[in-house]
C-alpha cells in the first residue's frame, strides 16, 4: 500500500495569500494513500526539509508530494531531500501551487480548490512512480574535431594541452583553413600566416593530436561519451609515411594549368600539389580530376604520363592507393567546419538565394571578392603582395569597395549581417593605401559595424589616416566602360546619385555555411537554422553546446565570426569537452523509454519517430536459440526522454520512465475525480 | 478543463505567467509532460470521458522543440486527430491546440482565458450520454 | 397445451398499440437507422416489421445486454461500499421472435437458471412474454431443421404466431401465453384455419453420432482444416442466439468510485482464455474454432441435455470468410462414418 | 482461372511454396481457401465475388496459417497495399512469401452475390481503382478487365456528412456507434491490426474501457481510425464484418482524404514509401494551432 506524505508550502505569503494552505493540507490528508499531510511556512528552508526527512523516516513514506513552487525551481532540491532520508529521489512529485495557482488567481476559494486538485493529481501520480536509478554511462576520453581551420586548430590544441587525445579531421590536404589565406588581420595588421603557421606546426607535432587531412567524416553513431565515427581517408596517391615533402614531383608535373583554389583562382598550380608552401602536413596530393595519367587511365589508355613517378626518388607516389575507411571511438565531437563565401553569380546552391544581375553576375573583369583581395595583398600570394588587377596586371589607382554584398539583402535571400566585412574592408583600404600610395579607396556601406576591442579606432584610422572615402549608400549598377568600371550608386548622406570610375571593385560578399553542412548535421543529429548555420542549444546560456549531448560548436559554422570570436568559441568548446572528460562517468536522468518486449510487435514505428536514433532492433530467441521475434530496443544512453515513441506506439509497448501511461492516466483521473 | 503541456516551453511559459502575476481563469489543471511528442490523443479522449469540458494542448513552437522534432510529429498526429474529430461532429471549440514558448507568459494567459471563454459559451460537455453507462440496457441504446 | 386462436393483422397492431399505451415495454423487429432490421424497443406499433427479413442480431441482447452493470462501488473511510443494481423488472413482451431466437434464449436458461442462479439474466426471462413468429420462408443461412428445430418450433415461445390468410393462427404454448391471450381476449378469435406447412430444407443431422465423434476426436486434423480461414473475429458469437459468454470488468471513475460491469465476450479471441501468467490453453485459432463447435454440440448437450445451436444461420451469413456450420456438421457426420442422407440446400 | 490454377500447381509441386492462399467457390459464395497439394489447385477461382483481402492471412498473429509453411497468396492490386504495409512494418519478409497478383476489374459488395457486377453491386473500395494491374507481385495472372463500374455513393455520402452542421454529424455518428457492442471483430479481420496486444486489451492503464458505453465506443473508434491513418488499404473488411453495420470504411475513407489533403499521401503498394505519420515536414499545415 502506498504511504504518501504531502507537504504544502505557504512560501511565506506567496502562496498563503491566495490559497488557504492549511485547508489544502487537511484535504490532502483525506486522499487515499496519504498518511501524513503538513503545511509549512518555507518548505525549502532547512527546517522545512528536516520535517520532510523526519516524516519519511517516521511514516516510512513510499512517496512524497511537495505542493509549492514550480518544479523548475526546487524539484532537484526536494529530490535530494528524499534521497538523504533514504527515499528514492524519483518518488517525489511537485504540485505547482505558486506559479500555476496562487500567483495567477485572486479568488481565495477558487485558488484553494485548484490547489487541492493539483495536490490530488500529484498524489495519484506519485503513487505510480517507481524507484529509478540515474543512468551511468562510461566516457571514451578522446575527442573528434571536425575542421582544421583556426577554430579546429585552437580546439584541438586546447583539448590536447588539457591532457586528452584528439583526432583532427580536415577535408583539404592541409590544415589552416581560410585564415591561412589571409594577408594581414584586423585590428592589429599582424601577418596572418605568421601567427597561424606556428599553431599548425604545433598541431602536427602534438603527441596527443592525430591529424587526418584529406579526410571526411563518413558516419556518426552512438551518443555522448561513446560516439562511433567512421572517417573516410581520401586517396592522396602519395605514401604519406615516406614522403619527405621535397617537392620534386610538383616541379616535374606537366599539368600546370589547374586553377589554384588557395589563391582563389588568381594563379595556377600543378596536378600533384600542396595547397601552399607552408602546408601541414607538407605532403602533396594528386588531384585526380586533373592528373593526366589518371585521366587517361580512366579513358582506358595506359600510363600517359609518369613524370612524378620518375621524379620521386623514394618512390612515394602510389597510383594504386584507394580511399580508406577508419573507425574511431570518441567521447565528444567539436564541429568547426567554418564558412564559405557567397558569390554574385547567376547559379546559386539554394533556390532562396539569388545573384546580382545588376553587377553582371560576376562576369565583369576586375570585380573580385574580399578573399581574392587578401591573396593579392598577401606576400605569399600570386602577385607577391603587389596589388595588381587580374585582367591586365596593371596597378589599380581607384578601387571601389562594396560592403553588404548578399548580407542584409533580403531581396537576395540573406537577411543576416556577415559581421566581419566592415572590419576587413577597412583593413583592405589601409593595405591598399600602404601598397599603392597614390591609390584612392572608396567604400560603399550601409552602416559601419565596428563593435570590438580596438575596432572602431581601426575603421576611423582607415578614413582619417589612410584616406578611404566612405560613402553611405548602395550601388545599383555596375558596368564596364572601356578600361574602367562604372560604379553607379547613391550617396544617401549627400542625397544624390553618384557614378564612380573604378579600376577595380572589391565585393565584401556574405559569409555562408559550408556546402554539405546539412548532411553533416544530420549525421550528428544536430539542427541548423534556415540559412544552414548550426544551432546552439541555447543562444545565450549554452552557446557552444548543441541539442545532441557531446557535440559542440566552434567558429563560423554557427554564425559569421571573426578570428578572435572564433578562437574564443573554440576554446569554450574545448573547455566543455575537457569538462565532460573530467567526469568519472556520465550521469543521466533516468527519464528514458523502455520497451515491453513481451508485447512489442516489432513494427518499428517508434524507430522512425525517434529524434535521436536511440531505438534499435533486438532479437528475441528461445532457449534453443530459435528466433521468436525482433523487437524495438531503446539505448538508454542515447534516449533523451521526449516520449514521442510512446505516443506513437499503437499498442503502447514502450513506456517513458517518469511519464508512464499509468502515471498520466492517474493524473487525468485525479483531476476530474 | 485539462491542459497537456510540454515541460520546456509551455510549462515554463505558464511559470512565467505566474512570476509576472498575470491573473487568469482558474479552471485549467495542467498535466506536465516532457514534450508534445509524448501527448497521445488518448489523453484528450480520456479527459473528455472523465468529464472535462475542454482540453488545451500546448508545446514549443515548431523549430524550438527541446527534443528537436517531437513537436513536428505531434503536429501531424494532432492534425489528423483534429480533422477526424471534426468529421465526427465534435464541438471544435472544446479543444485548443497552441504553441506557447517559455517567454510567452502573456500568450499563455490569453490562450487559457480564451479557451475557458469558448468552452463556457458551449456549456458543459454532454456529448456522451452518461446515463447510458449506468442503465446499459441494449434496449435503451439500440438505434 | 396446443390450443389455437386467430388474430388478424389489424388486431395484432391494435394489441401492440394497447400494450404500448399501457406502458409495457415491447421489443419487436423494426428498421434501424441504416435500413436493416433489428429487434428493437418499439415506441410505435407501426414500426413493427413482421416480414421475412431476419433481424440482424438475435434476441440475446435483451436478456443480456452487451454491457451490463453489476454493481457500483465507493471508497469510504472504512473500506468500500457496494451498491448492486436494481433487479426489479416490469413485465415486458417480445413480439415477433423468430423460433430460433426464442429457442436460443430458452437454451441458455439451462445454465443461467442453475446453481447459482444468474439473477441478471433470469429477471428478464421471468418477466417476459415471448410471442414467436413462425417463419414463412427460409433465409439464406437457415439450418434449424439440421439441429432438430424448425421454422415453426415453439420452444421458448409463450405464444407462436403462424402466418395465415389475413392474420396469424395463434398457438398457445405456455401458461404464461395462455394468460396473455386471456388478458387480451378481445383481440383473439377462435379458428379452424389450416396451418400452412412450414418450408423445408434439411433433415435432422445425426446428433448422437456427431457428439460421439466430437468426444473421440479432440485432436483430429479436421480442426486445423476447419480453422484455417477463420479470422477469429467472433462475429458468429455476437449475433448468435445461444452464445452467452461474458467478461467481468471493473471500471473506476476518479480515485475512489467505479462500477463493475459484465460485457459480452467471445471464445474466438485469444484473450478469452489468456491466463495472468501469460499461458494460454487455447493459443491458436484452431483451438478456439474447436471450442465453439465442442461447446455447442458436445459440452453443453452433455451437461444440460440441450444443443447450444438453434440453426438461425446468422453465423453462416455473417462470417466474413464463409465458415459454414451446416457444412461442418455434415463433415463431422461424414467422418463419424454415417452414410447420411441429410440433404443439402433445398 | 486456368492460368491461376496452373501457376499454383507448379508452385506447389516444385516445392516453391507449401500453401497457396486463394479463393474457392464455397457453399455461400466465394471464400478463402488454403491449397496445400498440387491436386487441390483446381479449387482456385477468381471472379467478382472475391472481395476478401487475403493479405490478412499473412499477419504474424495468424500462427495457425503460418504453420503450413511458406505461402503464396493471391492478391488483387488493392490487397497488395496491405502486403506493402506489412512489409513496411517488418511484419513479414518479402522472401518468405510469393505474391500472385490477379488483374481485377472490381469486386462485389457481397461474396455470396449472384448478380452481375454493376454500379449497384460493386464494392465501394473499387471506386476510382488505379491498381487493376497489381504492381507488388511475383506473378501476375489473368486478362486485364475493364475498369469497374463506378459507384461513388460512399464519396457522396462523405460529402453529405461533411456538409452537415457539426451537431448533426455528431448525432449521426453517435447513433451509429450506439449499435457497437465492442466485439472487436473489426480489429480481428483487419490485415494491418498486427499488434500483439491491442491497446484496447491493455489493462494498466485501461485507456479504452471494454464496455459498450458511448465514451468507450468513441475512444475505440477514434483510436482505431487514428492507428490506421496512413496504413489502411481501404479493403473494407472491417465494415463488412461489423455485426452492427457501423460504416467503419467511411471513417477510414475520410482518414485517407485527410492524409491526402494534409500531407499529399495516398495509400500505396510501395513498401519503401514513407509513412505519413512517422515523418513530418517543417512546413506542415498548422492552421488549427494557435
Amino acid at each position: 500500500m502506498a504511504r504518501i506524505g504531502v507537504f504544502v508550502c505557504h512560501c511565506g505569503e506567496n502562496i498563503g495569500r491566495t490559497v488557504d494552505v492549511p485547508s489544502v493540507a487537511r484535504a490532502a490528508q483525506g486522499f487515499p494513500g496519504v498518511v501524513v499531510s503538513k503545511d509549512n511556512k518555507y518548505t525549502c528552508s532547512e527546517p522545512g526539509q528536516a520535517i520532510i526527512r523526519e516524516a519519511i523516516r517516521e511514516h516510512m513514506l513510499t512517496g512524497v508530494v511537495i505542493a509549492a513552487c514550480s518544479p523548475h525551481m526546487h524539484e532537484r532540491t526536494f529530490r535530494r531531500v528524499c534521497a538523504s532520508a533514504g527515499l528514492n529521489p524519483f518518488l517525489c512529485e511537485i504540485a505547482n501551487i505558486r506559479e500555476h495557482c496562487s500567483w495567477i488567481h485572486e479568488d481565495r476559494g477558487e485558488a484553494t480548490a485548484k490547489a487541492i486538485d493539483l495536490v490530488r493529481l500529484a498524489v495519484e501520480k506519485v503513487k505510480r512512480n517507481i524507484p529509478l536509478e540515474t543512468i551511468s554511462i562510461p566516457i571514451e576520453r578522446k575527442a573528434l574535431v571536425i575542421g582544421g581551420g583556426i577554430a579546429g586548430i585552437q580546439a584541438a590544441l586546447d583539448i590536447a594541452d588539457g591532457g586528452r587525445e584528439v583526432i583532427l579531421v580536415e577535408k583539404e590536404p592541409s590544415i589552416g583553413g581560410h585564415m591561412s589565406q589571409l594577408s594581414e588581420t584586423f585590428p592589429t595588421l599582424d601577418c596572418s600566416q605568421c601567427i597561424l603557421t606556428p599553431r599548425m606546426v604545433e598541431v602536427a607535432q602534438h603527441p596527443r593530436i592525430r591529424l587526418m587531412t584529406y579526410s571526411e567524416v563518413e558516419s556518426v553513431d552512438g551518443y555522448v561519451g561513446n560516439f562511433d565515427v567512421t572517417i573516410r581517408k581520401k586517396a592522396r596517391k602519395v605514401d604519406a609515411t615516406i614522403c619527405t615533402g621535397c617537392g620534386a614531383c610538383m616541379t616535374a608535373c606537366v599539368q600546370r594549368k589547374v586553377s589554384n583554389e588557395f589563391d582563389e583562382g588568381l594563379s595556377k598550380r600543378t596536378a600533384i600539389y600542396t595547397p601552399f608552401p607552408q602546408a601541414v602536413p607538407n605532403i602533396p596530393v594528386i588531384d585526380q580530376m586533373k592528373c593526366l595519367r589518371i585521366l587517361s587511365q580512366k579513358k582506358g589508355k595506359q600510363d600517359a604520363c609518369g613524370k612524378c613517378l620518375d621524379a620521386c626518388a623514394i618512390g612515394a607516389i602510389r597510383f594504386d592507393q584507394e580511399d580508406e575507411l577508419v573507425t574511431e571511438k570518441v567521447g565528444a565531437i567539436v564541429v568547426a567546419t567554418g564558412y564559405s563565401l557567397y558569390s554574385i553569380g547567376k547559379e546559386q546552391d539554394s533556390p532562396d538565394i539569388s545573384g546580382y544581375g545588376e553587377y553582371g553576375y560576376g562576369t565583369i573583369p576586375d570585380v573580385i571578392d574580399g578573399m581574392q583581395f587578401e591573396r593579392l595583398a598577401s606576400a605569399s600570394g600570386p602577385t607577391a603582395g603587389k596589388i595588381l588587377r587580374p585582367s591586365d596586371g596593371k596597378e589599380p589607382k581607384r578601387i571601389v569597395f562594396l560592403q553588404c554584398i548578399g548580407s542584409r539583402d533580403r531581396a537576395k535571400g540573406i537577411d543576416y549581417c556577415s559581421k566581419i566585412c566592415c572590419m576587413y574592408v577597412a583593413k583592405h583600404t589601409m593595405l591598399y593605401r600602404h601598397k599603392v600610395h597614390d591609390g584612392q579607396a572608396t567604400v560603399f556601406y550601409m552602416d559601419v559595424r565596428a563593435n570590438g576591442k580596438g575596432y572602431d579606432e581601426f575603421t576611423r584610422r582607415a578614413i582619417e589616416e589612410d584616406g578611404a572615402v566612405y560613402m553611405r549608400g548602395r550601388v545599383s549598377r555596375m558596368y564596364r566602360d572601356g578600361d574602367v568600371i562604372k560604379v553607379v550608386g547613391f550617396d544617401t548622406l549627400a542625397g544624390e546619385p553618384v557614378t564612380i570610375d573604378a579600376d577595380m571593385v572589391v565585393l565584401a560578399t556574405a559569409i555562408r555555411p559550408r556546402p554539405g553542412i546539412k548532411d553533416l548535421a544530420q549525421k550528428l543529429s544536430i539542427s541548423y537554422d534556415k540559412h544552414g548555420f548550426l544551432n546552439e542549444a541555447h543562444p545565450k546560456l549554452r552557446p557552444v553546446e548543441t541539442n545532441t549531448a557531446g557535440v559542440f560548436l566552434a567558429g563560423a559554422c554557427q554564425a559569421p565570426r571573426d578570428i578572435p570570436d572564433t578562437v574564443a568559441t573554440a576554446s569554450s568548446a574545448a573547455a566543455k569537452v575537457l569538462g565532460l572528460f573530467s567526469q568519472e562517468s556520465l550521469e543521466r536522468e533516468p527519464t528514458v523509454a523502455r520497451v515491453d518486449i513481451s508485447h512489442c510487435a516489432g513494427c518499428f514505428t517508434c524507430e522512425r519517430v525517434c529524434p535521436y536514433g536511440a531505438i534499435g532492433h533486438r532479437e528475441i530467441r528461445d532457449r534453443q536459440g530459435r528466433l521468436i521475434k525482433t523487437v524495438a530496443d531503446v539505448n538508454p544512453g542515447v534516449c533523451q526522454g521526449c516520449g514521442t515513441c510512446q505516443a506513437t506506439c499503437p499498442s503502447k509497448s514502450v513506456e517513458l520512465m517518469g511519464f508512464t501511461d499509468e502515471q498520466i492516466f492517474a493524473e487525468v483521473n485525479a483531476i476530474l475525480a | 478543463m485539462v491542459a497537456f503541456v510540454c515541460n520546456w516551453c509551455t510549462y515554463t511559459g505558464a511559470d512565467l505567467a505566474g512570476t509576472s502575476r498575470l491573473t487568469m481563469e482558474p479552471n485549467v489543471r495542467i498535466v506536465r509532460l516532457p514534450c508534445t511528442g509524448r501527448i497521445d490523443p488518448l489523453f484528450i479522449l480520456k479527459a473528455l470521458e472523465r468529464g472535462a469540458d475542454g482540453v488545451i494542448v500546448s508545446g514549443c513552437h515548431p523549430g524550438d522543440c527541446h527534443y528537436t522534432s517531437g513537436n513536428y510529429h505531434a503536429r501531424r498526429r494532432f492534425a489528423v486527430f483534429h480533422d477526424l474529430l471534426q468529421f465526427l461532429g465534435f464541438e471544435e471549440d472544446r479543444l485548443t491546440f497552441s504553441w506557447v514558448s517559455a517567454s510567452e507568459g502573456m500568450k499563455w494567459k490569453d490562450i487559457v482565458d480564451d479557451a475557458v471563454a469558448r468552452v463556457r459559451a458551449l456549456g458543459p460537455f454532454r456529448g456522451y450520454d452518461r446515463e447510458a453507462v449506468a442503465g446499459s440496457e441494449l434496449a435503451g441504446r439500440a438505434a | 397445451m396446443s390450443e389455437t386462436r386467430f388474430i388478424t393483422t389489424q388486431a395484432l397492431a391494435e394489441l401492440t398499440a394497447e400494450l404500448l399505451a399501457a406502458g409495457t415495454r415491447v421489443v419487436a423487429p423494426a428498421e434501424a437507422a441504416d435500413g436493416a432490421v433489428d429487434y428493437q424497443v418499439i415506441s410505435n406499433a407501426k414500426d413493427v416489421v413482421l416480414d421475412e427479413r431476419m433481424p440482424r442480431r438475435s434476441l440475446r441482447g435483451f436478456f443480456q445486454p452487451p454491457t451490463e452493470q453489476v454493481f457500483t462501488w465507493n471508497r469510504t473511510d472504512s473500506g468500500f461500499s457496494l451498491k448492486p443494481v436494481d433487479l426489479s423488472t416490469e413485465p415486458w413482451v417480445v413480439l415477433g421472435a423468430r423460433p430460433c431466437d426464442a429457442a436460443g434464449a430458452a437454451a441458455i436458461d439451462a445454465v443461467m437458471n442453475g446453481e447459482p442462479k444468474d439473477d441478471l439474466w433470469m429477471r428478464r426471462r421471468e418477466t417476459v412474454t415471448v410471442i414467436g413468429l413462425a417463419c414463412a420462408a427460409m433465409g439464406p443461412g437457415c439450418f434449424c431443421e439440421l439441429v432438430g428445430k424448425g421454422p415453426a418450433d415453439t420452444t421458448g415461445s409463450d405464444i407462436l404466431l403462424r402466418p395465415a390468410q389475413g392474420g396469424y393462427i395463434v398457438e398457445i404454448v405456455t401458461p404464461r401465453g395462455q394468460a396473455f391471450v386471456e388478458a387480451h381476449s378481445a383481440k383473439f378469435t377462435s379458428t379452424d384455419a389450416e396451418v400452412q406447412a412450414p418450408p423445408k430444407r434439411y433433415d435432422p443431422a445425426p446428433m448422437d453420432r456427431i457428439e460421439a465423434w466430437l468426444e473421440a476426436n479432440f485432436n483430429d486434423e479436421f480442426w486445423q482444416e476447419l480453422s484455417l480461414r477463420c479470422l477469429g473475429c467472433g462475429t458468429c458469437t455476437s449475433i448468435c442466439p445461444t452464445c452467452y459468454c461474458f467478461d467481468i470488468v471493473d471500471e473506476p471513475v476518479g480515485t475512489s468510485a467505479g462500477a463493475r460491469r459484465r460485457n459480452w465476450d467471445t471464445c474466438q479471441v485469444g484473450l478469452f482464455t489468456l491466463h495472468a501468467s501469460g499461458h494460454n490453453p487455447r493459443p491458436e485459432q484452431t483451438n478456439r474454432c474447436r471450442q465453439r463447435i465442442m461447446h455447442k454440440f458436445y459440452i453443453y448437450p452433455h451437461r444440460h441435455d440441450i444443443l447450444l445451436c438453434t440453426g438461425c444461420g446468422r453465423c453462416v451469413v455473417a462470417c466474413p470468410t464463409g465458415v459454414n456450420l451446416p457444412e461442418i456438421l455434415t463433415g463431422i457426420a461424414g467422418r463419424a462414418g454415417e452414410d447420411t442422407t441429410m440433404g443439402g440446400p433445398a | 482461372m486456368k492460368e491461376l490454377q496452373d501457376l499454383a500447381r507448379t508452385l506447389l509441386s516444385d516445392g516453391t511454396v507449401q500453401v497457396v492462399i486463394g479463393w474457392e467457390d464455397g457453399p455461400t459464395g466465394a471464400r478463402p481457401v488454403f491449397v496445400t497439394s498440387p491436386e487441390g489447385a483446381d479449387k482456385l477461382i477468381f471472379d467478382t465475388r472475391c472481395v476478401h483481402n487475403l493479405a490478412t492471412f499473412l499477419s504474424p498473429r495468424r500462427s495457425h496459417v503460418a504453420r503450413l509453411g511458406k505461402a503464396a497468396v493471391v492478391v488483387k492490386g488493392c490487397d497488395a497495399r496491405a502486403v506493402a504495409m506489412l512489409l513496411r512494418e517488418s511484419q513479414i519478409k518479402r522472401e518468405d512469401i510469393v505474391l500472385i497478383g490477379v488483374r481485377c476489374g472490381g469486386v462485389q459488395k457481397d461474396p455470396a452475390s449472384k448478380e452481375p457486377l454493376t454500379a449497384a453491386t460493386v464494392a465501394d473500395k473499387c471506386t476510382g481503382c488505379d491498381v487493376r494491374e497489381p504492381h507488388l507481385a511475383d506473378h501476375v495472372v489473368g486478362e486485364l478487365p475493364q475498369a469497374p463500374p463506378n459507384d461513388d455513393a460512399r464519396e457522396r455520402f462523405i460529402e453529405e456528412l461533411s456538409a452537415m452542421p457539426a451537431s448533426e454529424r455528431w448525432e449521426f455518428w453517435q447513433t451509429a456507434f450506439a449499435r457497437c457492442v465492442r466485439c472487436n471483430a473489426c480489429r480481428e479481420v483487419c490485415p494491418l491490426c498486427t499488434c500483439e496486444r491491442c491497446i484496447v486489451d491493455k489493462t494498466q492503464p485501461r485507456w479504452i474501457e471494454p464496455s459498450a458505453h458511448p465514451a468507450a465506443i468513441m475512444a475505440w473508434q477514434i483510436t482505431r481510425a487514428q492507428h490506421h491513418a496512413g496504413r489502411c488499404s481501404d479493403c473494407g473488411e472491417c465494415a463488412r464484418v461489423c455485426p452492427a453495420g457501423i460504416p467503419l470504411d467511411v471513417l477510414n475513407r475520410e482518414m485517407a482524404r485527410i492524409l491526402q489533403i494534409r500531407f499529399d499521401y495516398t495509400a500505396t503498394d510501395d513498401p519503401e514509401a514513407p509513412a505519413p505519420l512517422g515523418a513530418f515536414r517543417t512546413d506542415d499545415g498548422q492552421e488549427f494551432i494557435r
